[in-house]
């Protein structure tokens, strides 16, 4: 992992509608962007950053990159995964949205191979607040601290984000693991490199309905966690087999999830129960919750 | 998506998976051009399963029987469902049956296949004996062997049933499935392989590059569940509230706030959230005004919350769009001839009223615009959900 | 084996490749009914390149000019090639030509995109100008990008060129091709971009998984270069010796000895190696029965060497099949009113000397059993090879 | 490399024609033929060999396997080299003729990334004399001895090695890296093993006209092989563009070669020349050659 302001970042997709909004405010924040790729694009500069027609055009005149975000159209996110991964750049995060399944799976497989850390798709990737945004967090919610937070979702976590700032609680790091049904870095991944992680005292997990992403974390919570973890899940109300705007967050009755009840919010929040895991039944709780956990005064004890 | 079992047979016969002959019936006096010979299975095209055990399936011996039958079948809900079309389709003896998938399993972000020897209608016993192998790397017929053989197949069934999974493997790679299901697969007394029903689920996010399962899904019932909601989803048939958020994880986490203080949510829309590559840097504000417009014409909303956390575009241009709205909306300026008393009363009526939450920049000019409206801007989402369900147990109390 | 032009560009069409409006004409008169608006091209679909500078190629303004020119293309050999068939197709403006192609790279055992911005009938400038990009990995469209990039292009024809070339390698991995090439790629004026001509070279060892291009190649002529040789092949035409062996290199061998030694082959026969799957273990006893009997057919031949290296079939039912053949041959038995005292001498004098090298167990049995035919089982390869170029010389002052 | 008797060896497509044949002689020869493999065929014996319906159903009962020879037909071969990459057997024998070239591509690029060795495919494998056989050479050519002899083709093989066999020169190996176009191990790395291979005096390279093989290898032998190496090359007078039977004997003169002379006899002759190998004109000449080159008396000299 290098999320420091001094490690190097690529931007794909940089003349895209999003990629052209957010690249200068990851600038802005302090990123240290040293090149765009847009095919075609190759030449020109935009808020001063040089663009490239191809990653490997870039690197000799930028040197070896970090990591790479991206915000390329969603058929041809694969495509540039596997350009950056190419190239060499072991720290991806993809922002698209409505990137196909399988297409995810043949980008795992290869980062797999390849020791890369892919975050997303459907993601605002990651923000080191007061230091570097890899993504598209909005800066104004989140402030320096010791709260690790790890989510799914992108307003929701910035909502997050924003009831802990207001509490006096500041941030070691947001990070969204991606709305789809199929994402790169895990919830387990990212709570070990919080526990390792020196400025983390306490990490919030915002979970919701679809997967078995929050029952995994609570299982790797109990047997390897030292650090006191927070969660939240969202969802509860969620109708059956609809699809929420996350292809991710859908419970499905299909044969194919062999009949189990995994998915549910009851499934989750039971297993975050299980390993004694505080669940906050509200998003506005949490901060109470994190001051118990660090035995800080709370609001209302 | 779910696909209707025709269509998933249509894909399957290009595919080389061996299916009967079959007809599709869009009317009763179809069957009267019937090229299949006699006796013939009528099958209930919905998507819901357990159409068998509710009488959905029905083997007729001639002309005269069919057309009765269909006539039942067509007029025949399954679990609330009417079906559009029939499927005819040869009769066969299957000696056993199997039931065979291939599904992307979310866990560990790879397909897998399922399969067991006892397939058909008794799902249970399906489940209990399933097999499953993950196709870690890229695909190669061994993968499929290896299910065959954990299905416990020998001989020539090994090879049969694996090219059948091979077939359905290559299918869900080139059209981008989320699920192909064969269930039962026939296996007839000389070791015969039979796709007899099926099931395909294609991912929304890849159909646009498929052109022909486009056209297939195009002639679908676009109210089937998984459909993409792009339009309010309806909750509660008695609730009141209507929920407007930006973001799928916020939508649920609002919804959840509002039904454990107490509100029924009528309808909820999530207008997006922010990671979609073509969105301009204004792209909240169109969306909201469509959405606006949306949530107004449902009639059971009687308060609706919004609750959009916006980090690009300023909480004051999001309170523009909300009072040009209203403004709009109101005063609409309208020929003489269209103003009839009873539409100025049902108009006014029907108007929610509005909870407003708003959080990024410039806050205060907003809370400033929503205030020549009317509309206080709520600070908290504490505070918007304990005043949203206040407001609608007062309607309820009103009504 | 090669495909012409206008199927390359059935392909091509399939796969989303721009071509432009074209027809087949297998007759002149069949440009009575052309549907293309004229000015037309009208194109010699043969397999060997260069027709253009030889007059292959000609444009026409209207019906009476298109069927004479369709007339003299079609008399019109191109290196000793005659068209079966020609393509009329719409003209084009390109403003540039570029080469591009797909081909496999047998030395690092991986496919390679080419591609020039000089492409035409000028070969040698786009071979100066040519770049080149290994797919080392699974192919993905970067590769096509790297390529483009190389090629020296820049802005939109950076996206449109390696679209293109992205399409030819999912032609060339769907279809097994062992090439793709389009020559030239027109470029217009507004950056359109057309291809004008293309070649597809299809792998014979795939070919059976392909139906479709089966078909196509069904419509082809069979004695094009490239195709497996599977009878007899002509070497030189003033040459007296046949040479049938078992294996590529040992024929190959073989017949370099013949011709150092200063013999002239006629023509020669792999019989088979020893690699084929399916083979039984008497299957060299079969193919050598079947491959004398091409050889006698082969009327140049006056001697006919046999050099066999058998590992499986012990050398002595190696001479059974030629002492059986011999036998049947010469004594076959007839009735009466087909010997003609023609038909007789014809024969006799027909049949080649034999020289029999054999190789593998049971040598001695063989030996005796050729014995019983007059023919001698030489040992070494050298003495095989000395002997039947004497024997050939012996031929020739005796004819 | 792992080629001694004791070494486990399996044989895939055992049940097919070829490898129904070719099974018990392997076994007779002295190779430790543990299993083999046919789907639809587990259960049987046949000669004494256990056969399974998957490789992975053999392992726990025989043990890792050192080697699978593969006899299955051409369009399952592909596959059943990956099940035998998957099961974790790292040296294949592709007897095979009729591999789809693209099929070799795949199974390359995974045998790469494995670091498995493929040996053809249309290759009668590999004869280490009087030890063991892995493919269908002949037993009756071979006999012990220092001379390594690599090659593309089968009969010819089996000629040489009567030749040398004839002369009194055994061979410390046989083996044939197959007649494609695409073919796995190549003359490089195989010059390299014998050039190491204690027992092995002289090498004998018997090339053939089409692609580079021979090229490449002259260049190999002068920077970095040093072992005496006989050469010979067969197809001086070979048709241009005629198919002789190997898929890989073919003289191409299409513009994706780039026009150059590569692959006629004249080249890979002179790059012989050039590198200072001695080259047999005529398949019986090789004996004298090696005697020469081991200092031996010849027959002629």
């Amino acid at each position: 992992m290098n999320f420091t302001p001094d490690s190097k970042v690529l931007i794909q997709g940089v003349a895209e509608p999003l990629g052209a909004t957010y690249a200068p405010l990851m600038q802005a924040y302090g990123t240290n962007v040293v090149a765009g790729v847009s095919p075609g694009h190759g030449g020109k500069t935009q808020h001063g950053i040089p663009i490239f027609d191809l990653i490997e055009q870039a690197l000799p005149v930028v040197g070896a990159v970090d990591t790479t975000v991206i915000f390329v159209p969603p058929y041809a996110a694969l495509d540039a995964a596997l350009e950056a991964i190419a190239a060499g750049i072991r720290q991806i995060v993809l922002v698209t949205e409505g990137i196909p399944p399988l297409d995810m799976v043949s980008l795992l497989r290869k980062a797999e191979a390849t020791e890369t850390l892919v975050v997303g798709p459907n993601s605002p990737g990651i923000i080191v607040p007061g230091q570097v945004l890899l993504g598209i967090h909005p800066e104004e919610f989140y402030t320096p601290g010791a709260v690790g937070l790890i989510s799914r979702s992108g307003t929701l976590t910035y909502e997050i984000a924003l009831e802990l700032t207001q509490a006096g609680l500041g941030q070691s790091i947001g990070v969204c693991i991606g709305g789809d049904a199929i994402v790169g870095s895990s919830f387990p991944q990212w709570l070990q490199i919080l526990d390792e992680d020196e400025n983390t005292e306490v990490i919030v997990l915002v979970g919701e309905i679809g997967g078995d992403s929050e029952e995994a974390a609570a299982h790797y919570i109990a047997e390897a966690i030292d650090k006191p973890v927070i969660a939240y899940v969202a969802g509860r109300t969620a109708p059956k087999g609809r699809r929420m705007g996350h292809a991710g967050a859908i419970i499905n009755s299909q044969i194919a999830e062999l009949g189990s009840e995994v998915g549910t919010a009851d499934s989750k929040i039971n297993a975050f129960r299980r390993a004694k895991i505080p669940v906050a039944d509200r998003p506005w709780q949490i901060p109470d919750l994190v001051k118990k956990a660090l035995k800080l005064p709370t609001r209302k004890g | 998506m779910d696909l209707l079992e025709y269509q998933a047979k249509e894909l399957f016969r290009e595919m080389g998976i061996p299916v009967l002959p079959s007809q599709r019936i869009d009317r009763p006096k179809d069957l009267k051009g019937l090229t299949i010979p006699y006796p013939v299975v009528l099958k209930s095209q919905v998507y819901i399963g357990g159409r068998g055990r509710v009488g959905g399936v029905r083997f007729v011996e001639n002309t005269i029987d069919a057309v009765a039958a269909a006539q039942t079948i067509f007029n025949l809900s399954i679990m609330g469902e009417y079906p559009k079309v029939l499927l005819a389709e040869a009769k066969y003896n299957a000696d056993r049956e199997f039931y065979l998938a291939v599904v992307l399993n979310r866990s560990i972000c790879r397909p897998v296949l399922l399969g067991s020897q006892h397939g058909g209608i008794d799902v249970q016993t399906a489940l209990e004996q399933m097999q499953h192998v993950v196709v870690d790397q890229d695909f190669s017929p061994f993968y499929a062997r290896r299910l065959a053989l954990k299905m416990g197949l020998q001989g020539s069934l090994i090879e049969s049933v694996s090219t059948i999974l091979e077939k359905m493997y290559q299918l869900f790679v080139q059209k981008d499935l989320d699920l192909v299901e064969i269930n039962p697969l026939g296996i007839s007394a000389s070791g015969e392989v039979m796709a007899l029903d099926g099931k395909i689920t294609v991912n929304d996010d890849a159909l646009a590059r498929h052109p022909t399962l486009t056209a297939l899904v195009a002639r679908s019932d676009p109210g089937q569940p998984g459909h993409l909601a792009d339009a309010p989803v309806a909750i509660e048939s008695d609730g009141q509230i209507g929920i407007l958020c930006n973001g799928a994880g916020l939508t649920m986490a609002t919804m959840d706030a509002i039904a454990q203080a107490g509100g029924k949510p009528a309808v909820f829309l999530n207008i997006g959230g922010e990671m979609q590559w073509d969105a301009s840097p204004t792209a909240l504000r169109d969306r909201l005004e469509h959405g606006l417009e949306q949530m107004i014409q449902t009639k059971q909303v009687r308060v609706l919350l919004i609750n959009l956390v916006s980090g690009l575009v300023p909480c004051d241009e999001i309170a523009a769009v909300i009072t040009a709205y209203l403004t709009n909306r109101i005063r609409k300026p309208r020929s003489i001839n269209e103003i009839s008393p009873e539409s100025l009363i049902a108009h006014t009526l029907r108007f929610p009223q509005l909870v407003v939450r708003l959080v990024g920049r410039d806050r205060e000019a907003a809370r400033s615009r929503l205030e020549t409206v009317q509309v206080p801007l709520i600070d908290s989402l504490e505070d918007a959900v304990t005043q949203t369900v206040m407001l609608a147990r007062a309607t309820v109390r009103n009504s």
